[in-house]
């Protein structure tokens, strides 16, 4: 591997990214399974960096799923991304942030084909009109929250307690980065690096400390494909897909997976623990996983927060090996608790996949 | 009608069909060419080649469903196509002439149709906790069903604001902005495929002798032989 | 004979048609970029389909080009317009008054690295059809490894017939290049597996389906018929190669120790550059325009002024010296006219 | 645990792991059988293709892609009538090319 070589080509992929003032809009997923990465995003944005990301309660999803499981039709997806832009437009934004990648795509998309077919954005238009009574400028930017983070990676840096470095080896930790299809796939020059060599997690990595690894499957989808997982008939398909990443990167025994897309993580997390249950396979030290992080999480784990209060808990494969490397002290006790250390028990033990 | 006119009235096929010339970069990555007998390069020789017959047997057939709609084939396309884009818009029309009820894959579009536009219009959300039940997704793993048995506990440490009013985490989306989603489903043609996908798939339903709920369950949870590569 | 003619270029277009001006008792000059002339084939090997030296092709032009006022390390600075003829200033502080010139600027070797998913440059045992060439010259490629030379793959159409790269055209040279290298591996590695990765072959030259057969039949190098749609690298740092193997339907893959990528021709800077001085056309494929594709190739819309090979499109090397003659006594019978 | 799915065999031929000794035996005693360009004139004329998919096209590539069993299957629907061996624009002998296959795998296709 030619580390040039990718420079180069990073070279040619650096989006302009705003440094401030985001209308904020949020994930399905993320919400649902990683609710402590969002929580975290807005911490580290609002509360540690001053920046000004608005989010308002009337902003719903994107139909993003819904759309590429082709249950509805592209004039309602469009139009419902209109209103979230006259949503914005309404605040007084002009730079949108999506915490979610299949969104991102579904609006860099829209506004690539309102571009081509200028007399679809008219109809959308009136169709918006005639729905809400609402009208909307296009948004000036638009960047997923991981732009934001990749943006602000040298900032975190600078406030970190830990480094990504095993303490007990000194080594860089190994860390193989995975990238959301849509967020370079359809259109490369919106995405940090490109299509074929994002560098929108590596920069992150990078900064932090650690090592990225490039391994032959690194490209592939996590398997997602919407109707083949939201159909319980279809999820061979999904894991078959994860399976293949593992099996591609299991000779470069990585500590960690870090990930921008929300549904990357869940699949790549609970397809290990399927794995282990069927095949009596796993992909970790000891019987354990490999870790999967979304981009948020890590960044707070950097920043020396509680791994329980930003949700790590939420993850089936257990983060504590990886924590121990780094050297981030947590109360095993803690883990489960609600708030003000309220006694929620504690999940079932699986079978195979060590868990503790 | 021409099946191919009404096919290139989709934007998405007038993106994503140029000229093919077959060179199978598409297939070469595809996620479900791999673990389906699936071959995206062929989607896209059928529909160039404009034969009416063999387009309507595409529409008819589980062929066109294997897709993940992942589009990795539309980086590497030669020729700027997008077969991901194609495949969207043959699934629309197959759902918009009743085609999908032809095929076992097809037929999914009833359960992704209730599941996904009933989140969207039920909460605001293409995926809600209430609706991801462990039962119908094990995978999920005993975390899950964990978060799930003490979700408020769980949700209010991470901080969100689960059902509450005002922005954050899963919040209730309020009245009004659910109401506009309903609206534009009504003006965008989403109600109408709706009641499309549900018209087709009763009638279906009744000549495989199922009420809807039997109808669900099989169409959600069954597959077939043959799909798959080592199947017949 | 007093009438100045200059010949952009001293690639073998350049060359044979100094030749040929010199026979005819004209005394051409000739501007050339680099330090040495012969262009492109003299960093070639072998030329397809007889295995003729491209040094014996070279040296021979270069000796009987040898009376030609000859420039190297020189470029043009600007050319003036004046009434009927031009005024070349020449980076070496020479000026020139002609009203002749003739143009074999050439090709670039398309820019590899800009098939990003095909990893040149990134990944280390990818090479190009010139980095082979290099290494048959000179045996000297770290890349190329003669204990570990198991597998080797060739991929056809890089930078050529591929909108993304931006140059939709067909190279012309290179289905003919990869076959006649994926035979010279083989010869130098009888026990690798050599695979073609190719959409069409396009063997339109004398010979060229009978250097083909030999391929397949005297070498048994693999044809696969798909476009490489990836190449990454495994943990051993050898090539993984993905492709659909289109002739059964089905995605196909495999490791090679070394990956060659058959990178096209586009216009060259040098011919945009000259295009711009003089005000001459580009054709729709990036090359110069002709005044006629078909009956008049070797003249530009522009009097005075003549082409001859791959400026204005792929050419094979016979092309590119027939090209030249005719262009050499396109001008003679120009220059006797006035 | 029986989740309702499973893992799904991949479909991708990888050419590292086909087993060439066959083919390369095969080679030996049929040189011209790398000859073949797919062009596909044995397919269209062959008598059995209509009703059985018979192909020495495909026959030739399956046998290169590890595919022996597929191959073996189809060729049970040859009649050897030789008319593929006529309009054979690479001057193959199919035919000769059938008998050494069914000589050379024949324990497969028992």
């Amino acid at each position: 591997m030619i580390y040039q070589g990718k420079q180069k080509i990073w070279a040619d992929y650096q989006k302009e990214i705003p440094d401030n003032h985001w209308f904020y809009v949020r994930s399905c997923i993320r919400q649902n399974f990683f609710p402590g990465a969002e929580k975290m995003f807005l911490e580290i944005c609002r509360g540690l960096l001053k920046k000004d990301i608005f989010e308002t309660e009337h902003h719903t999803t994107c139909g993003g799923i819904a759309y590429h499981c082709d249950t509805i039709p592209q004039e309602t997806v469009m139009t419902i991304v209109a209103r979230q832009f006259a949503l914005m437009t309404e605040a007084g934004y002009e730079n949108y942030v999506a915490s979610c990648i299949t969104s991102f795509g579904n609006y860099i998309e829209i506004l690539e084909t309102w571009k081509e077919f200028p007399e679809l954005e008219t109809r959308i238009r009136e169709m918006l009109w005639k729905a809400c009574k609402r009208e909307f400028n296009k948004p000036k930017y638009v960047a997923h929250a991981s732009d934001l983070i990749y943006k602000y990676r040298n900032e975190i840096a600078a406030r970190a307690k830990f480094r990504l470095v095993n303490r007990f080896t000194g080594e860089p930790l190994k860390v193989v980065e995975h990238i959301g299809c849509h967020y370079a796939k359809m259109f490369p020059a919106r995405g940090v690096g490109g299509a074929e060599y994002p560098y929108v997690l590596c920069g992150m990595i990078e900064s932090w400390g650690g090592n990225v690894i490039d391994y032959p499957e690194r490209r592939h989808c996590c398997g997602y494909g919407f109707r083949q997982y939201h159909v319980k008939a279809n999820r061979g398909y999904s894991l078959s897909n994860t399976y293949k990443k593992f099996e591609s990167m299991e000779p470069y025994h990585p500590d960690f997976i870090l990930t921008n897309c929300p549904g990357c993580p869940y699949f790549m997390d609970r397809w290990q623990y399927v794995i282990a249950e069927t095949e009596g396979k796993t992909y970790g030290e000891n019987g354990y996983g490999i870790p999967v992080l979304t981009y948020e999480e890590l960044a707070s784990l950097v920043l020396g927060y509680n791994p329980w209060d930003i949700g790590l808990q939420l993850h089936q494969v257990a983060v504590e090996p990886l924590l121990d490397k780094i050297g981030i002290e947590y109360d095993p006790k803690e883990k489960y608790k609600g708030l003000n250390e309220k006694d929620l028990m504690r999940p079932e033990l699986p079978g195979v996949l060590r868990c503790c | 009608m021409k099946l191919y006119d009404e096919l290139l009235k989709d934007y998405r096929a007038k993106e994503g069909l140029k000229t093919c010339i077959n060179c199978g970069t598409c297939t070469a990555i595809c996620p479900a060419a791999e673990f389906y007998k699936y071959d995206p390069r062929k989607v896209m020789d059928i529909v160039q080649s404009r034969d009416e017959e063999e387009i309507e047997k595409l529409l008819k057939s589980d062929f066109i469903w294997y897709c993940g709609e992942c589009m990795s084939c539309v980086t590497r396309c030669p020729r700027k196509n997008g077969p991901g884009l194609v495949i969207m818009a043959l699934r629309s029309l197959s759902a918009r002439l009743g085609y999908f009820t032809c095929s076992e894959k097809g037929r999914q579009l009833y359960p992704l149709t209730r599941l996904l536009t009933g989140n969207i219009l039920n909460y605001g959300y293409c995926v809600y906790p209430d609706t991801f039940k462990w039962e119908d997704h094990k995978e999920s793993g005993p975390v899950w069903k964990w978060h799930l048995e003490h979700i408020d506990d769980s949700m209010a440490r991470l901080g969100a604001n689960f059902k509450g009013n005002g922005p954050g985490i899963l919040r209730k989306i309020p009245q009004e902005s659910l109401d506009e989603l309903k609206s534009i489903f009504d003006v965008t043609g989403g109600t109408e495929r709706i009641e499309t996908v549900n018209r087709f798939s009763e009638a279906k339903a009744e000549e495989m002798g199922m009420d809807m709920e039997e109808y669900f369950r099989e169409t959600f949870e069954h597959t077939s032989e043959g799909h798959l590569n080592n199947e017949d | 004979m007093k009438e100045n003619i200059v010949i952009i270029g001293g690639g073998i277009a350049g060359l044979e048609a100094a030749c040929q001006l010199l026979d005819l008792g004209y005394k051409p000059i000739i501007i050339e970029k680099s330090d040495h002339l012969g262009g492109h084939v003299a960093d070639w090997n072998c030329l397809f389909p007889d295995m003729t030296p491209a040094g014996d092709i070279v040296s021979a032009l270069i000796s009987k080009a040898a009376d030609a006022n000859i420039f190297l390390n020189t470029e043009i600075s600007f050319v003036n317009k004046l009434q009927d003829s031009y005024n070349i200033m020449l980076s070496n502080g020479i000026s020139i008054i002609t009203r002749i010139m003739l143009v074999t600027t050439g090709f670039s070797v398309f820019d590899a690295s800009k098939k990003e998913e095909y990893g040149y440059g990134v990944y280390d045992q990818v090479i190009t059809n010139k980095d082979l060439e290099h290494w048959f010259n000179t045996g000297d490629d770290r890349r190329v490894n003669d204990s570990a030379m198991n597998a080797i793959g060739f991929v056809h159409c890089v930078g050529s017939r591929d909108e993304k790269a931006r140059n939709s055209q067909c190279s012309k040279v290179c289905c003919i290049t990869a076959v006649k290298q994926a035979i010279e591996m083989k010869q130098k590695f009888p026990e690798a597996m050599v695979y073609c990765f190719y959409m069409d072959l396009r063997m339109f030259g004398k010979k060229y389906e009978d250097f083909y057969i030999s391929a397949q039949r005297d070498y048994g190098i693999r044809f696969i018929r798909g476009r490489v749609s990836e190449v990454s690298e495994n943990i051993d740092g050898r090539v993984i190669v993905k492709a659909e193997d289109t002739l059964s339907g089905k995605p196909v893959k495999v490791t090679l120790d070394l990956l060659v990528l058959m990178a096209g021709m586009v216009c060259s800077q040098d011919s945009t550059k000259v295009a711009n001085m003089i005000k001459l056309p580009l054709d729709s494929d990036g090359f110069l325009k002709s005044a006629d594709n078909v009956a008049d190739i070797i003249d530009s819309p522009k009097e005075g002024i003549f082409y001859a090979g791959a400026c204005t499109g792929p050419k094979t090397v016979p092309e590119t010296l027939a090209e030249a003659r005719a262009a050499a006594l396109k001008i003679h019978l120009y220059i006797m006219k006035k | 645990m029986d989740f309702g799915f499973k893992l799904s065999p991949s479909s991708a031929i990888n050419l590292d792991k086909v087993d060439t000794e066959k083919f390369a035996e095969l080679h030996r005693a049929e040189p011209d059988v790398y000859k073949c360009m797919a062009c596909g004139s044995c397919t269209s004329t062959c008598p059995a293709n209509r009703f059985s998919g018979m192909s020495v096209r495909k026959v030739i590539l399956g046998l290169q892609r590890g595919k022996e069993k597929e191959v073996i299957a189809m060729m049970k629907n040859c009649m050897l009538c030789g008319k593929c061996s006529m309009v054979c624009p690479r001057g193959i002998n199919t035919r000769h090319l059938i008998l050494s296959i069914c000589r050379i795998y024949g324990e497969d296709m028992k």
